[in-house]
Formats: structure tokens, C-alpha cells, sequence
């Protein structure tokens, strides 16, 4: 079985999901539409199921809050992340409290889908991550696939959770046809949310990422096993929850931790993560470094897009450099 | 908490007496409240819902207990009005492991599903958000969703995006905007058209008395029959003119929807009598009710602040 | 001169721009208005200085911008900063970004005023601090004084300041009538933005925290000093720009890092700080760790909710555990 | 660039004639941009704005230099019909250096504060706001603010909450929704009234033939007259049929705003060969600027990604 582009996956997942369980339902769709699905989906499922909605996060995220507490399952669809920006309420304030507010009397099993990502030439507005928007939200989930498989799977874990989830699609993973490394759940079998995945085994250092970036990471190992140094890379799949003992025990072997981060280096994951295995195993770190982008909007030009978002060739060099590694060896 | 059962169709004097009833325990629940709040016993801020009663509990009384109800930041009216418990109610306010909500929510975000209550939002204009959703999963029931919601929220975002969908949708939904004139009055808001925002989604509107106890109940049947019958939202501005602050409660003032209530029962034909007992037997249920919420123990720490997420289904 | 209480602070901070700076505006004021100040200053002022506006955070942070891009410099008030969601658009994808998308033709002068903080029984929707939430987003200042005397100069500096700020009062500091320790800056002026402040010096160990904590931490260095441990206390005073060199500086002499922050570990600001301190200083570090609450929304209940918040006695008492002092000495 | 100058109130034909130019220009600029995005030169998505041309010309004849705009992410129409140099506009598009914005900015969100344009805005409803906003300032010094915003953003909450604002403050703004009916149709939105909406704020509106220069200009003249007169906003609905896909650019659809204006112009009495020349002229004018765009330098990564903050004032 050759493993799906992203559209296919996500869309695979949404029929799958849509036919296992009446519950679910899909509101919005005005936007980039990743999975190219909805349309299709629309007409199998018919328009009770598949439902448009104007494309306004505030009331999506409130409306499938609403849709969640009283019984559905719904997931919704906003054009771009930057736009959970006006779908905040809902999900911080509501869908995240729901559960712990009312004692346990009920979950909102919602999903938020979004395209993520820069790389794109979209410009400020339209290319952030907005993972540090959320990661301090209790009880709210972030999911982020590395690969149009991990995101069949990670998609469907998400419907099935009973809490709230914010699924980021990244756009680099459009162009990937295949993961990278190896995917342990069978196809089509749903990914339960929180536990990380070694995407590649290795002994000297840990490099950690998510999303669009596991990748870069993966390919920045493949050129340093030539300088001899043999790399684990951890996908760490959820930012919340986070899977902080997969990271400690590899850390725990290799004794070195890179996070690469598409985004700001101050109040991103990766100097969080930094700081929860510190605050741990402090004395297990020989070094602990962050790849990330500079404090910085991210710019429309191809220039300064490029210079300012890492891949392979600069994870490579940084690695090289913290080490004291000639540069070019390998 | 016999005697009172959650209001309930009915045509009959007999609707309207246990309406009363509830209106009045709406009224004595929150001057409990407030004294426990002076004592220190309620931490919490509390949003008075006095003179508001008819608009809570005349909806209500057209709604079915499976029905969907979303609130506003007056949270007590509106759970009372669905028919919640005052004792697990009061322990909520006080912060107790007996709370409706085990005391996670205090007053403005209390929940209770079981009666139908999806919650209350201290978000201006978040509760229409949750009716209109609770609106698409309500019709694959036959179930309505209603939200209320106090006069800032027709200037806001919420309210004119969820009507659109509602709208367009055509869901079997009832948005109830209880305006408190005499609260906006004293924050210097002028006296604007809500009802009449409806029409710019194409959705029917009408302007209420929301100090009378029977418009407010005829007017939410005919827009509760229209969403149950699949025909959509509809939009009532319950225009109730709130107490006056020196009024001191039921009875003195003229258009205090508890004692006009009162009023028009006796007019109807029910006994002096049967109403004093009524009161008599609120008062005592809400005497039980905090006697026992106050006994009811403080939630423990250790267990209740142990896991962050809902366990996987 | 007497210290003064945070609602005269916050008055007489608005009343002083207004009348400095014509430019000056505010908006909105429909919320717990901390200042107490805007009935008052309309009066003084006029409605076309001090403007009413609906509580509406989306169209508040909005029009905030587009006027400050116009040439007014315009502060507005959340009633909560929980509401902050509602403004992220404004803020995070047009405000933070105007100067950088615009190549520098001009900037966002606006200040966005909101009460922040847990420990006064308001619930889960009603308490959250937001710094996770904006800490991530470049062109963004986030201000937390820690004192009225703090806010005062510090509001001062917001408004006098080119780019977009968030300013958080802590409801805490509403109690709260004399700053703690030396306020170096004489009454009455601005404070600029990105400085910390060294609140006490010490040689043991570096407590480094924000707003309504900072005299919590006050408090426990004066009872760490009768365990013979002679804390420093850092005010970040901004979370974002983050003075790291002082920071480093302070933990270069005491080896020992402890962040206190009222909000989450996961994505809050004390853990990505021990990130940041790691890359930089890994080998300075004998012990680094965070203070901060579970991972959870805030309960009502005030037995929950003061189990949940750290205080002097939270912070001593994971000091002595954490320095192997036996608890209950001094 | 001369004889294109930036469109100014004026009643002769004369007026007319520079506007038509400035339609022809950013058609054919657009064109341009578009070959260019086929040869990867332009990288970034590009809203088309062909088929609209006379909404944001009609509207900019009636403002004057200083006044402020705010669009939408068509963003390179509302640019240079506000007067943006189209050498400036295509450097913008083409990431250098020389853009009018340092290449920092992209289509969507062009910002030329000289000319008056504080910005384009890809969040449906941002360019809303962002004009109210600017009403507040330009209250004071005589100007108006005109925000340029699509059909969908009519069912979002900035729409009604800055409509909202600019009412209750009578502020010098015109909301200019400029509806492309074909691209509503292609994403099957029902074509809803617009400008009845402007009712529930008590706002005056005004549904206008959006492939008219004309007609934009004149209902445009009298709401910008009456934002600087100071008696407060209006809404114009500006309905524009948009360019049939099929149809190949100007001259081939009886609605298309651009042919309509060449063609009322000559009904006017211009001479054929007057505005052939004025067309060769735009060409020559485009042609220009392309081609210096392209010259232009990329920014330099090193300067351009020095600081985060303006410096304090
Ligand atoms: C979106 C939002 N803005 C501002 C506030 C602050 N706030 C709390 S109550 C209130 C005004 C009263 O609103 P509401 O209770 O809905 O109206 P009432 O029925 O009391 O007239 C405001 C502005 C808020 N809770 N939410
Ligand atoms: C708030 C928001 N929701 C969704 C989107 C995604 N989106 C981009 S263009 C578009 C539809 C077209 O909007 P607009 O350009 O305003 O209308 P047009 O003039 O093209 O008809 C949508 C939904 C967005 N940019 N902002
Ligand atoms: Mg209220
Ligand atoms: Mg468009």
C-alpha cells in the first residue's frame, strides 16, 4: 500500500471517521480545504453531516462548543491558523473548561482544524504557527502530524478523544508523499493522543521536533550519520499533552537536546521543552540548544522567508557548531 | 425538590402557580446569596437576576426538561428557571464537593446537563454561541436550544454571527435577550432596537414585557413551536425594567414581575391561601436546601485537582 | 511621598499622557476599570479624549489599531483579560505586524489595558493569566508590573512607547497600597519597557518572576534569609522584550534559578525561561526549576483555588525541598 | 507617474478619463503580475481583482489624498487606485527591496501610508476595523476613512461591531462592501442583502451598480461628503457582476466596467484617438515599471532581520 498524500489522508480519515460514528458532523469549509474533501464528503454524506457555515471563527468555535456539549462531534475547519486568533474564546474559555468547570458532567469532543505553516510566501498574516497561542491552555490538545500518514492516524485519534483538539496541518506536508522514518500504527488505524514517536533511533544527540519540521530533522540526521554523529529524532505528535518522559529517557542515552521550532524562539515549545528537562534531569544535559526562527513577523519576500525558516542544511550546521564539529566535514 | 417541579407546559392556573413558586425561589435564592456572600460564605461574585424572573421561568415554562437552555453570566435565574436543584445550587456557590458542578463553577458558569442546562457564560454574547450549536445537534432530537442573554450582547459579535447561521441553517433555535433597562440605565446605554437586528438575517422578532409572566410564556411557546416544527430561530427582546434599587425586593414596586404575578393569580381566582402556603413551602424547601449545602463538605484537593483531560472514549 | 494604591496609580498615569500628549485616547471602559479613572477623566478630558465603546474586544483591538496607525495613540481596556481572546486578531495579526509588513512607514502605538490574575474566587473563565497566550508573538510587548508604583511608571512607559503593548494589572495588586522593595525610578516617571529590575539582591539563589508574584517572592527571600539562604529576586517587569542578560547576569553569581509564574508549567514563560537560560548558561546551573500552577483551569472553589496559586510559604517550602534544607527551619 | 495621477474629485470628463486610466491600469497591471506568478517571479497568491475596477476607482475619485483607505486582500486594486506607484506596487509583489513596503508585505496586505492606504487585510472584516479606527483619527484634521471589504465579511462579527462603533460615534467612514457576485456565485453563497443590514445600526445604505464608474463615484461623492460634513457613516453596497472566467479580460463582456467606461467616455464625446493614446500611455507606464521591478535588488536578509521593535519614541 503506498502511503497517501496529505489531501487523501485527511480526507480518508474524515469519511472513515463520518461513517463509523453518526455523531460526527463537519461545519465550515471555506477555506483552503487541505483535505480537498469536503465538497465529496458533502455529497456522500449528505448536508445534515457535512454542514457550510460562514467562515467566521468566532461563532464556528462556539457553535461547535455548543454542538459538542449536547451530543455531536464536531469538526470544524478554519481557513488558515492565523485565524484561530478569532476563534480563541470558544476554545480557551469554553470547549478547554467544559470538562473540569462542570465536575465532569461532559466533554466537548470537538477537533479545529488548520492549514500551518510558512514556506509558502503567504506573508505575516497568513504562514504563523500558533502553537504558543495554545501550548498554556489547559485541556485543550494540540496535535501536529509530521507526515501525511501520522496525520491519517493523529486525525482520527483526535475525533475519537473526548477533549477538545486543535489539529494544525502543515503546509510542507502537502508536497510529501510519504513519511518519513517508520510508521508504526498500521494504515487506517487511529493514533491515540499523547505519546511521542522515535522517527529515528541514535545515540549522541536528541533532536526534537513536530510537524512540518520532523522532517528537516530527519534529513539533518541522514547528513550528520557522515560526521559519525548518530542522531535520535523524537516526534513529539501532541504539544499538549506533552510526552516529556520520551524525551527524558532518549536524553537520558544521548545526554545532548535540540528542539526545532517553526516559530519565535521566546514563549515557543522548544525553549519550554528545554526548560521542563532541566527543571528534571539537569545534570543528565551535556548541551541543550534550540533551532527556531528570529523574534520576527515572518516576511512575504522569498529572501527573508528563506533566511529566516530553518531545514535540513541549517539544523546540520548548527549541530556541527554546538559540537565543534569542522564545518563540510562528512 | 417536590412542589416545585421545573416548570412545565401547561395552560392551567396550575402552570402558573408553580411558576410562581419558582419565580419566588428565584427571588429568595439570591437574597440567601447575598447574605452568605456578606458573611464571607460565598466568595464569589453573584449577577442579580431579581426582576428578571418572568423572563427565565416564562421561557422555561415552554421548554420540555430534555430541551437545551444556555445562560448569561446570571447564571442562578436561568439554572433554577430549568428546573436545577437549589441545594446542589446554593453548595455551588458555596464552593462545596455537593455544587451542581462539584464547586468548580461558581455562579456564572454553572452547568448542569441533566436538566438541560448547557452552561452560563460570562463572555458577552458567548451563550448564543453555544444555543446555536446545541441547536445542530437538537434537531436530530426534536429538541430546541434556547439562550439568554442580556442587551450589551446585541452590539457584539456573537450575537450577529450565530444569528446568521441560526438563520441560514434554520435551526430550532429561540435567542431570548433579556434586557435589564434599569441596569443598562445606570451604565448610560441608551435604550437601542434589538429586536429589530433580527431582520437583517431574515430572522422574525419580538419585542416582549418581560415583566409579565404570561407574555413572556406566550410569546416563547409560539417561538418554540416554530424551531420544534422545524421552521427556525426566532429572536424575543424581553424588555424587563429591573427593581429599583430602593424598592427592597417583592411587593413594592408596581411593575416587579413577582408581585405581579401574585397579583394576577389572585385576579384569576386562586385562593390567598394556596398562594401563602406556596410561599411557605419555597421558603422552607430554600431553608433545607442551605441548610444543608452549608453542612456539605469543601471539594478535597488531592483528588479533584488530579488529571487535566476527560480519560480517551 | 506615599506609595500609592493601584487605582490611583493607574489614574494618575492616564491622567498625566492625556494630558502630555494629545495623541492620547481612550476606548472603551465598560469592565472592572482598575483605574476607577474614566468617569473621572472623561470629565476632565472630554468624550472626544476618553470614548465609550461596547465591550467588544474584537472591534475595540481593531479600531485601536487602525487609529494608532493614524496617528493616535490610543489605550484601550478588556474588562478581563480572559477577553484578551476575543481581541488576538487586532493584536497578534495586525498590530504586532504593521511595522515589519510595512517596511517601517510607520507604527502601532496603542496600549491594551486588562486585569489580570487568579485568587479572588471569579472562576476558571475569569482568573487566567494570558502571558502564554502572547508571549510567542514578535512586535508585541507584554508589561506586568508588580507594584502601583510599578504600574504607574510603566503605563507611562507603554503609552510613551512606538509599538503595540498588552498591560496587565494584577488584581492582587489592588490590596496592595506601597510597592515592595526600592522603586528606583522617581515617582511620576516613565518607566521604559524591556528592563528588569533587581527587586532584592542576593548571592544563593535567583527567583525571577512577574505581576501579583513578584511580592510573594519578596516575602519568601525575607523568610529564606532566617534559613540562612540570601535569595535575589529578579522583576521581569516585560515578558516580552525579555531582559535574558539580567537573567544570565544574576544566575552567573548564584547558580540557582527558580522562575515563579501564576499560570501553567507546559507554555508558560518560567519553564521557556529555564530553556533560554540552559542554551545560554547550561554550566552556570547547579539547580534550576519552576514554581507554577497545575495544569488545569482555575476552580471557583476557594479551597481548590488556594491549593492551585503558590504563595511566600509554596515558594519557601520548595526552596528548603529543593536545597535539601529541612522544612520548618528558621 | 504622470498622466495617471491619483484620482480626484472632479465633474468634468477629464476626471473620468484619468479614472478610466487608473481601471485600465490595474487590469492590466494585474495581468502583468499574473504572467509573472506563471514565470515564479511573483510568488505569493494574488486576489484578482479584475471585474471590480470601478469601485475602487469610483470611491478614490471622491477622497482626497490625505484621506485614509483600508482594503481587503484584493489588495493591489485598492492600491493603486488610491494612488500607489505602480513601480513601487510590483517591486511589493516581487519581494524586492524597492516595494512599497521593502517586499516585506506581499499583495494581501500592501500598506502605503503616503498615499493613505493603512493597509490590506486577509482576515474577512480586518479592513473594517481598521478604517473605523482610523475614523477616530481623522475626525480631527477634515479627513474621511473608507473601508473596501467582500460580500462574506457581511456575515462576520467585525462588520456589526464596527458598524455598530462608527454609528453610535458618528464617525467619517464609508463602508464600501464591493460584492463580486460571480465569485459569490462559484462559492454557491445566495446573494443576501447587504445593505439592510446597515439598518440594525441605524446607518444609512445605499445598494449601487458596482460596474459603474459613475455610479460609484456619485453615491460615493455624497457619502464622503456627509462623513466630513460630520454626520456620520454610510454603507454602499457596490454590486459588481465580475468577469466571466470564459471572457478573457476587458472589452469582451457587455458588463464589464472597464469596456462600459471606455465606452461612455465615447458616448461622452472623447475622441477614440484620446483615449488610445491615454492607453498606450498606461501600457508604456506598466511596461516601465515591470521592468525596473524587476531590476530592483532583493532585500538583504542581514539589515532586513536586525530588530524586532520600532525603536522607542
Ligand atoms: C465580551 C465581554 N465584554 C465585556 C465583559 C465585561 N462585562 C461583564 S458584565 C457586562 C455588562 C453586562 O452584560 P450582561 O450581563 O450581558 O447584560 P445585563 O443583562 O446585565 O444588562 C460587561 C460589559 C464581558 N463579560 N464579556
Ligand atoms: C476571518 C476569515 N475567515 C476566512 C478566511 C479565508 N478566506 C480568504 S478569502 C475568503 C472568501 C472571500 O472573501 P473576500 O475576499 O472578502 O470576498 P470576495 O470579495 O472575494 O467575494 C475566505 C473565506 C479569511 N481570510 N478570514
Ligand atoms: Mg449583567
Ligand atoms: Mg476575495
Amino acid at each position: 500500500m503506498s502511503a497517501p498524500d496529505l489531501r487523501t489522508a485527511i480526507r480518508e480519515a474524515l469519511a472513515e471517521e463520518l461513517e463509523r460514528d453518526a455523531a460526527v458532523v463537519l461545519l465550515g469549509g471555506c477555506g483552503e480545504d487541505p483535505g480537498g474533501a469536503l465538497g465529496y464528503l458533502r455529497e456522500r454524506f449528505g448536508p445534515e453531516r457535512v454542514l457550510g457555515a460562514p467562515s467566521s471563527g468566532l461563532a464556528l468555535a462556539g457553535a461547535a462548543y455548543g454542538a459538542a456539549v449536547a451530543g455531536l462531534r464536531p469538526v470544524f475547519e478554519l481557513a488558515s491558523a492565523d485565524l484561530i486568533t478569532l476563534a480563541m474564546d470558544g476554545l480557551v474559555n469554553r470547549a478547554a473548561k467544559f470538562w473540569h468547570v462542570s465536575g465532569g458532567q461532559g466533554t466537548v469532543p470537538l477537533v479545529a482544524r488548520a492549514a500551518v505553516g510558512a514556506g509558502c510566501r503567504r506573508g505575516a498574516i497568513d504562514s504563523q504557527s500558533p502553537c504558543s497561542w495554545l501550548q498554556g491552555v489547559p485541556g485543550l490538545k494540540i496535535a501536529f502530524p509530521s507526515s501525511p500518514a501520522e496525520a491519517r492516524g493523529l486525525l482520527k485519534g483526535a475525533i475519537r478523544d473526548d477533549n477538545p483538539v486543535v489539529f494544525l496541518e502543515h503546509r510542507r506536508l502537502r508536497f510529501a508523499r510519504s513519511a518519513k522514518g517508520p510508521v508504526p500504527e498500521p494504515d487506517g488505524e487511529a493514533i491515540p493522543l499523547g505519546g511521542a514517536r522515535v522517527a529515528r533511533a541514535g545515540r549522541d544527540l536528541t533532536i526534537v521536533s513536530a510537524g512540518g519540521s520532523v522532517s528537516d530533522a530527519l534529513d539533518a540526521a541522514d547528513l550528520l550519520a557522515g560526521d559519525g554523529v548518530d542522531a535520535e529524532v523524537l516526534d513529539l505528535r501532541t504539544l499538549r499533552p506533552l510526552d516529556l518522559e520520551a524525551v527524558l529517557e532518549s536524553v537520558a542515552r544521548t545526554n545532548r537536546l535540540l528542539a526545532v521550532e517553526e516559530g519565535p524562539r521566546l514563549g515557543g515549545w522548544a525553549a519550554g521543552l528545554l526548560g521542563l528537562v532541566a527543571e528534571r534531569a539537569l545534570h543528565d544535559l551535556d548541551d541543550a540548544w534550540t533551532l527556531t526562527m528570529a523574534e520576527l513577523p515572518i516576511p512575504y519576500s522569498p529572501t527573508l522567508e528563506d533566511a529566516l525558516l530553518a531545514d535540513a542544511g541549517s539544523i546540520v550546521a548548527g549541530v556541527r557548531a554546538r559540537l565543534g564539529l569542522a564545518p563540510g566535514v562528512g | 425538590m417536590p412542589g416545585l417541579g421545573a416548570a412545565q407546559p401547561e395552560h392551567a392556573t396550575a402552570g402558573y402557580l408553580g411558576a410562581y413558586g419558582r419565580m419566588l425561589l428565584i427571588r429568595r435564592f439570591e437574597a440567601a446569596m447575598e447574605r452568605l456572600r456578606a458573611l464571607g460564605e460565598v466568595q464569589g461574585p453573584i449577577h442579580p437576576y431579581a426582576g428578571r424572573e418572568a423572563v427565565a421561568v416564562g421561557v422555561c415554562m415552554a421548554l420540555e426538561p430534555a430541551d437545551y437552555v444556555s445562560g448569561h453570566d446570571h447564571g442562578h435565574g436561568h439554572a433554577l428557571a430549568k428546573g436545577t436543584d437549589p441545594e446542589a445550587l446554593a453548595a455551588e456557590l458555596l464552593g462545596r464537593e455537593t455544587g451542581v458542578c462539584g464547586g468548580r463553577a461558581g455562579a456564572a458558569s454553572v452547568i448542569d446537563l441533566q436538566n438541560g442546562l448547557i452552561g452560563c457564560h460570562g463572555t458577552v454574547g458567548g451563550s448564543i454561541a453555544a444555543a446555536v450549536g446545541a441547536g445542530l445537534a437538537a434537531g436530530r432530537r426534536g429538541r430546541v436550544a434556547v439562550a439568554f442573554f442580556g442587551g450589551p450582547s446585541a452590539d457584539l459579535g456573537y450575537f450577529h454571527e450565530c444569528m446568521g447561521i441560526a438563520a441560514v441553517r434554520r435551526l430550532p433555535v429561540v435567542l431570548v435577550c433579556e434586557r435589564d433597562l434599569h441596569a443598562e440605565r445606570a451604565r448610560g446605554i441608551a435604550g437601542a432596537d434589538v429586536a429589530g437586528r433580527a431582520a437583517a438575517h431574515g430572522m422574525p422578532s419580538q419585542v416582549v414585557d418581560g415583566d409579565d409572566l404570561w407574555a413572556v410564556r406566550a410569546a416563547a411557546a409560539a417561538a418554540v413551536a416554530r424551531a420544534r416544527s422545524g421552521e427556525g430561530p426566532t429572536l424575543l427582546e424581553c424588555r424587563a425594567r429591573g427593581l429599583d434599587e430602593d424598592s427592597g425586593g417583592a411587593g413594592t414596586m408596581p411593575r416587579d414581575p413577582l408581585a405581579g404575578a401574585r397579583e394576577r393569580l389572585l385576579a384569576d381566582g386562586v385562593a390567598a391561601d394556596v398562594l401563602q402556603e406556596l410561599e411557605r413551602g419555597v421558603e422552607a424547601e430554600l431553608d433545607r436546601a442551605v441548610d444543608r449545602a452549608l453542612a456539605a463538605p469543601h471539594p478535597d484537593p488531592a483528588g479533584a485537582l488530579a488529571t487535566e483531560f476527560s480519560p480517551a472514549r
